[in-house]
């Protein structure tokens, strides 16, 4: 009974992400916009504690409120598909952020987070061109945008060849891994569990342990913000190199700063609007084009202090005025 | 009456009257209560009297009536108004907090400030002037040790002390020496009229009607909820009171019918007591024998009842029943071999008082022959319960209410059913007539001589020393847990074991 | 006077289950006011499902808290058995009825441990069973290496225990009658009737429920009376990680992938929640276990009721934790009324009596 | 006599503090040696200020614990107050002194709401605060439209409170002599420090604190020496909430940014862990503030050994949930073997006595 007989006037949408992060306030804005002019509605999803669980009680929901189409971001692709393709056999779904490649979507929006981790990676090499030691902040190391990322840096400062999307294997989080064949070390990848505070404490406490490291990584939106508060308390600032992941404003303010040496900035506002244009065409059943491969490819940025000023206005106009931003890109 | 100034009187009570869910616990009571004067206040259990008592001190509010103190109509309401007013009440249920100083307890929600910071106790008055007080009651320790390191008993006389130091008017007594000794009550007696020759007017309940002569006035009774008479202090004997409480005349208290067999049903060789009793213990008790262990407070009684009984391990000496060593490391290894006890507290060890009646009676029984292959036959509960219930003549509205609000007598009734249900041929009962009046008493007592008839063993712990000379076979007096020595009922006298009680080691 | 005094007590505990299930039928019939597809088979089959699932939990944590304790390391259990479940499977490649057996052992075992601290050791059950969900979370993180469990596409035998539906499953797949198929009641929910009846007669008829009863109101009376309480307070807590085992087995079955580090996370406070608004005491000695599956219910059908009726993600924690807080307030309430009512009564039945005597006495 | 009694108990009441002073000095002394960076002043220093951090939450919850009640939405609290101070001072521009007034007022009524739910309707502290985590969590999330609040770079006065230290700060920006720079104590420790002795001289000096003591032991019996026992437990949920709410801007100042769907999770069981670690009994009416401090610094001293001391992430949790858990248990061992060992002695004693008192009179 949780089908819809015919085509609806305003079609519904469900976007879900994969958790109450800020990184998708971004998104959220782009659904305000989307929701007039393309005169849908669409459901937003934050799941509270970014789990599973979460997302597929969302979905059956979605379903019984005749849902007209389904975006993800999918937190455990491999083991998550039959279930997604079971939903998709009867309302269309596309994936954005992460991926669930071997599933029936109609297609994948974004850049994997682990191009965007390969690209950490390179920036690593540019700010430690002669090697050096590193550590990963993270928050929890079994969900997926944080294998994805941590995986996309080992592999791009091991030389591996170019691939767009996760090649599916983890390299365990032993202390001391050598990589790029012992130019550059990760010390370890400390989890906090999404604790702020155990995030700063952590970073604290690496500070101290190696005081020759050269470079920290937050590889989920609030670490950097964590080491940065834990360097500037050390008196570090400038001289310890930070890399992290998202757009959040203490790194951004940082790198403009010149405290910290690049973000990685993906850009959800756009994955929002390619994801739910899809959508919407698909539910109004008119023509989509959509690639052969199925993907859609929305870059990540590396946000240093040459393009911060441009980038991060851009940011701004996003939230605050994105319809101007909207009209200006399209 | 007529003739009677009102001013003489401190107290007068006016046609109060108070229900509960589905009881009337007082009806159009009225009485008087003049300045300096001890008045006893009798009954049945249950008959109202801690209600009564409840109402003055501002714990419950009365549906109906008047409550006049000193010529003025008050509505006290509360405890602190009560207090106020110069109305205490010394709770028959212990009302203490076991991890403040008994200093603390005594001057709970009435502390002395210091002079400067009104929000700061002055710790050192407050020691000074409970002290003071518990000198009085006879209770030398220090003011500011821990109260959870007393026991029941000293408790018991912390809960008078709290009374006295609040300088009332009136000062309520709800059976103050359920759990005192002779000596302790002989010092309580004392206070008594010291409070009387200074003015001060005293309630006193009590079941111990031999007690009421010695410190009474006046005595009134209370029966379901009505006042049923009162009678002056020229006026007060034994039967008059309990054919005002009961209805009828109870003839005999103690009538000795048993015989004492030769078979020795229970041995203690050496039996060492843990915590505070520090002596090996040897004592036996025949069929048919009723043993009564008697001392001062604390003597160790109950904490030898409890080691024989399993809810203290032993550490070391050996029990026999019937000539056979038995293990007992819990109390269900003493009731599989025949054995039960009736605790003191009955609060804490003797009811789960928020489950109801007959499940209470029915809890110990529950594995043996009220259930069939781990499923309980509820038949069988209501039965066994029905039964007991009139065997022991305990009064209820229905056997599935709640053991809690049956009143302090027939909550102690429910304790003995239940042991008494589990057909024991050793019974171990510690106080078994604490807070039980005369008529259940003599019942009590005539069950003791039934059993004791059909050669049961029984070995009582008790402290009122009329009870202990009425049904004992055997007296064995303890003293800082050590038996002092054994006295024949009909050839000793009490002082005789007040002399064996206080033997004290130097 | 037995027979009417039984029906009597029956009413009394139905008024108390009514008021739940009162509250349950209003929450589903707003609900369904607002989106008439809430009561569609497919998402009463969710909600089932769901039920069920997080029933299993409950259900232990009844246990334990009707013994006056309190069992924090859930969600935890759920963490650690559902990944070594996935694991033990998928990667050591052991067979599944080893698998059952093993993790049923195995949470049989955590019970037991926090059984004996609690009542050899005497040490509090917050404490131990908090120390537990520390443990338990970070031996799941360590044991799987925080890699994410799952079954991938194989597995169907065993996963039709967390996904199958009966009687539509007797039929050839997708060969039931249309009306069977949609009506068709998921695995869990029927293991957690299955399992709920089986507690509730083990509450109601055994002595081992009237122990647990009586040693949840007053430990030290109930030894006194011969129970053997420290046995009776184990068997609770093996029961209690027992079904926390065997929820994270099918949970992560019904989800197929486990993330060690979060999954069952506060899982604790869902069951306890249920619990409680069951009219399950904290206090100890009272509960039933309908109340424990209506409550549970209603925790799960309000959070799917938030999503369906559209209320944001955001808000969907604050309508949980407000609906939780009225149902408890208004059972109080209520009974605090009663009580006054009946004191009425009988005040009034007294005078009535007094005023009688009074003329008969005239 | 009253006085050499006093002696007793504070020997007696040094014993049990002695335990955990112990026990924390073990682990200090244990992690320098592994890693002598231990015990360097950098890392001292953030010992003390997260030891400041965590011990103000602590301290609220022991009130509440020692009640014989829960708060179980301090860490939620946490949250919602961290966010709305950034968002006020940062967003709405509110002055500082504003702000501070209004959190103090907003969290001091949500404990206010617990309490009068708690004494009033009769609800169990457990629901109600349980209740409050959904909601205040739910709340934080959807006034902030969950995004990260923060102050950036400015706010350096307010941010002094948390990041600041003396006595350096006395010096021009980093003119302090060395030593001094070096073993400034970091302005979070410093606060405790003082919010600690005030509840120390509350518990254990005035009349509240004795009647806290008093409600949390026998609720009844306090009652009917006439204290408002309702006013007294609606007081220790507002201190545990207003120092949670205390506790949330320091948080979010020291940290400079906050996710409000996650700041503070779970901080109400470390805050719990700290009591019970540091003897507070949940049993009620018994605790001590030495203890409560000396108990959260061994969970954060130990969190940060276990990094230090270079122990896998994963492991983490499992070494903090065993040494809580061994800690409680060696105090409760220790105590149940000297308790034995009293009486043995004394029982010799007695036997002593006795043969000589056979002598005397043979
Ligand atoms: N809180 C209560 N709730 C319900 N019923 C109560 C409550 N307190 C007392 N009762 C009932 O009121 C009646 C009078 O009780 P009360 O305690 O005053 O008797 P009592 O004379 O003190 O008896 P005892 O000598 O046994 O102590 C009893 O029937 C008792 O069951
Ligand atoms: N005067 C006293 N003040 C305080 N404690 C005492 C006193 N005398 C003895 N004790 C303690 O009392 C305990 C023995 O209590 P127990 O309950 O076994 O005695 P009892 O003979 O049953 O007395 P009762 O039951 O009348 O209190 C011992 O621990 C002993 O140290
Ligand atoms: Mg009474
Ligand atoms: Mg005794």
């Amino acid at each position: 009974g949780a089908q819809k007989e015919a085509v609806a006037e305003k079609p519904l949408i469900g976007f879900i992400t994969n958790g109450p992060y800020e990184f998708w306030t971004y998104s959220a804005a782009a659904v305000e916009i989307l929701k007039k002019d393309l005169n849908i509605d669409v459901e937003f999803l934050l799941p509270p504690n970014g789990l599973p669980e979460e997302q597929k009680r969302f979905i059956e929901s979605l379903v019984t409120r005749g849902v007209d189409g389904i975006g993800i971001s999918v937190t455990d692709p491999d083991n998550v598909t039959p279930f997604l393709n079971e939903i998709m056999e009867t309302v269309p779904m596309v994936m954005f952020d992460s991926d669930a490649p071997n599933s029936n979507r109609l297609a994948y929006v974004g850049m994997s987070n682990y191009a965007a981790g390969r690209m950490a990676g390179q920036a690593v090499k540019e700010v430690l061109p002669n090697g050096g030691e590193f550590m990963i902040i993270v928050g929890r190391l079994d969900a997926q945008n944080a294998i994805e990322r941590r995986q996309g840096m080992i592999d791009e400062l091991n030389g591996e060849p170019y691939v767009a999307q996760y090649p599916g294997k983890m390299t365990p989080n032993t202390p001391n891994l050598r990589l790029g064949g012992g130019k550059w070390t990760l010390l370890e990848t400390r989890t906090d569990g999404g604790d702020q505070s155990k995030a700063k404490s952590n970073s604290e406490d690496a500070i101290l342990k190696f005081p020759q490291m050269d470079l920290m990584v937050g590889m989920w939106s609030y670490s950097s913000p964590a080491i940065i508060s834990a360097v500037a308390d050390a008196g570090l600032l400038g001289k310890m190199k930070i890399i992290g992941f998202d757009m959040e404003n203490e790194l951004l303010q940082a790198v403009k700063d010149g405290h910290a040496y690049a973000a990685l900035g993906q850009d959800p506002f756009t994955y929002a609007v390619r994801t739910i244009e899809i959508l919407a065409k698909k539910a109004r059943g008119e023509a989509v084009s959509i690639p052969a491969d199925k993907l859609i490819d929305v870059p990540a940025l590396k946000i240093t202090a040459q393009n911060i000023d441009e980038v991060w206005g851009k940011y701004k106009a996003q939230l605050s005025d994105g319809n101007k931003y909207l009209e200006a890109t399209k | 009456m007529v003739n009677e100034l009102p001013e003489k009187y401190v107290l007068q009570v006016r046609n109060i009257s108070k229900s509960f869910p589905g009881v009337r616990a007082l009806n159009d009571v009225s009485f008087n209560l003049k300045v300096g004067e001890t008045l006893a206040l009798v009954g049945e259990n249950g008959a109202g009297k801690s209600t009564m008592m409840k109402i003055l001190a501002g714990v419950y509010v009365p549906d109906a009536g008047e409550i006049i103190i000193e010529g003025n109509a008050v509505s006290i309401g509360s405890v602190e108004r009560a207090t106020q007013f110069g109305v205490a009440l010394v709770h028959q249920e212990l009302n203490l907090c076991d991890n403040l100083s008994i200093a603390g307890n005594v001057f709970l929600g009435r502390e002395p400030r210091r002079p400067h910071f009104k929000k700061i106790i002055d710790f050192d008055k407050m020691n000074k002037d409970a002290a003071e007080v518990l000198k009085k009651v006879g209770l030398n320790t220090n003011p500011s040790k821990i109260l959870k390191e007393l026991p029941i008993s000293a408790q018991q006389l912390v809960e008078i002390s709290k009374a006295l130091s609040i300088h009332a008017k009136v000062v309520m007594f709800d059976e103050p020496t359920s759990s005192l000794s002779e000596h302790e009550t002989e010092q309580l007696f004392n206070v008594i009229k010291d409070l009387n020759s200074h003015g001060i007017s005293c309630i006193y309940i009590s079941h111990r009607l031999g007690e009421v002569k010695d410190v009474a006035d006046r005595v009134i009774v209370l029966r379901d909820g009505k006042l049923s008479g009162s009678l002056d202090k020229d006026e007060i004997n034994r039967d008059r009171m309990i054919r005002l409480m009961v209805g009828r005349d109870i003839e005999k208290m103690y009538e000795k019918r048993h015989l004492v067999t030769d078979k020795v049903r229970l041995q203690l060789e050496d039996l060492i007591v843990p915590k505070q009793a520090r002596f090996p213990v040897n004592l036996a008790v025949k069929g048919g024998e009723i043993v009564v262990l008697s001392g001062l407070i604390g003597a160790g009684r109950s904490e030898l009842l409890h080691t024989i009984f399993g809810v203290d391990k032993s550490w070391g000496g050996k029990i026999l029943l019937d000539g056979k060593e038995v293990t007992i490391n819990k109390p269900i290894d003493a009731i599989r071999a025949g054995m039960v006890l009736v605790p003191e507290d009955r609060k804490l060890n003797g009811l789960v008082v928020n489950l109801e009646v007959d499940n209470n009676i029915a809890l110990p029984g529950l594995c043996d022959n009220l259930s069939n292959r781990g499923f309980i036959d509820k038949k069988k509960v209501i039965e066994l319960a029905d039964t007991m219930v009139k065997k022991l003549d305990i009064r209820l509205f229905k056997t599935t209410q709640l053991a809690e609000s049956l009143s302090g007598g027939n909550q102690q009734k429910v304790v003995l059913a239940k042991w008494l249900a589990m057909n024991p041929t050793l019974l171990l009962l510690d106080e078994p007539t604490r807070g039980i009046d005369v008529g259940a008493k003599a019942e009590i007592y005539k069950l003791l001589e039934d059993l004791a008839q059909l050669g049961v063993a029984i070995l009582v712990a008790s402290s009122e020393l009329q009870e202990v000379l009425g049904i004992a076979d055997r007296i064995v007096v303890m003293c800082e847990g050590r038996i002092t020595g054994e006295l024949d009922p009909a050839s000793c006298s009490e002082e005789d074991i007040m002399k064996l009680a206080t033997e004290r080691l130097k | 006077m037995i027979k009417s005094n039984k029906m009597v007590e029956y009413v009394r505990s139905m008024k108390r289950i009514g008021g739940i299930t009162f509250l349950l039928f209003l929450i589903i019939l707003v609900t369904a006011i607002i989106n008439p597809q809430f009561i569609s088979s497919y998402n009463i089959r969710n909600i089932l499902r769901w039920t069920g699932l997080f029933g299993l939990l409950s259900l232990g944590a009844a246990f334990v808290v009707i013994t006056g304790g309190i069992d924090l390391s859930i969600g935890s259990v759920v963490g650690l058995i559902g990944s070594i479940a996935a694991y033990l499977m998928v990667h050591a490649q052991w067979p599944v009825w080893m698998v059952l057996i093993f993790i049923i052992l195995l949470s049989a075992t955590i019970g037991l441990i926090h059984g004996l601290l609690i009542t050899k050791i005497h040490m509090q059950a917050f404490v131990v069973t908090l120390c537990g969900l520390f443990v338990y979370r970070g031996l799941a993180r360590y044991l799987m290496d925080d890699r994410t469990q799952g079954y991938g596409t194989g597995f169907q035998n065993v996963r039709f225990l967390a996904g199958g539906r009966l009687p539509s499953a007797f039929w050839p797949a997708g060969q039931a009658p249309k009306f069977i198929q949609n009506w068709s009641i998921p695995m869990p929910f029927l293991l957690l009737i299955a399992i709920a009846v089986l507690m509730a007669i083990v509450l109601n008829k055994t002595i081992y429920g009237q122990h647990l009863k009586a040693t949840g109101r007053n430990e030290c009376a109930s030894r006194f009376s011969g129970i053997h309480t420290d046995n009776v307070l184990i068997i609770a807590y093996v029961i209690s990680s027992t079904l926390a085992g065997l929820g994270g087995l099918l949970f992560s079955l019904d989800l197929n992938t486990v993330q060690p580090s979060s999954m069952g996370n506060m899982y604790e406070l869902y069951a306890i929640a249920g619990c409680v608004v069951g009219g399950v005491s904290l206090r100890g000695g009272d509960g039933s276990i309908l109340g424990v599956i209506l409550g549970t219910a209603i925790v799960r059908v309000l959070y799917n009721a938030i999503n369906v009726a559209g209320v944001s993600t955001q808000l969907e924690q604050v309508v949980l934790g407000l609906v939780i807080l009225i149902g408890v307030a208004a059972d109080e309430v209520v009974r605090m009324i009663a009580a006054q009512r009946k004191v009425r009564e009988s005040m009034i039945l007294a005078q009535k009596a007094l005023e009688k005597s009074k003329q008969t006495e005239s």
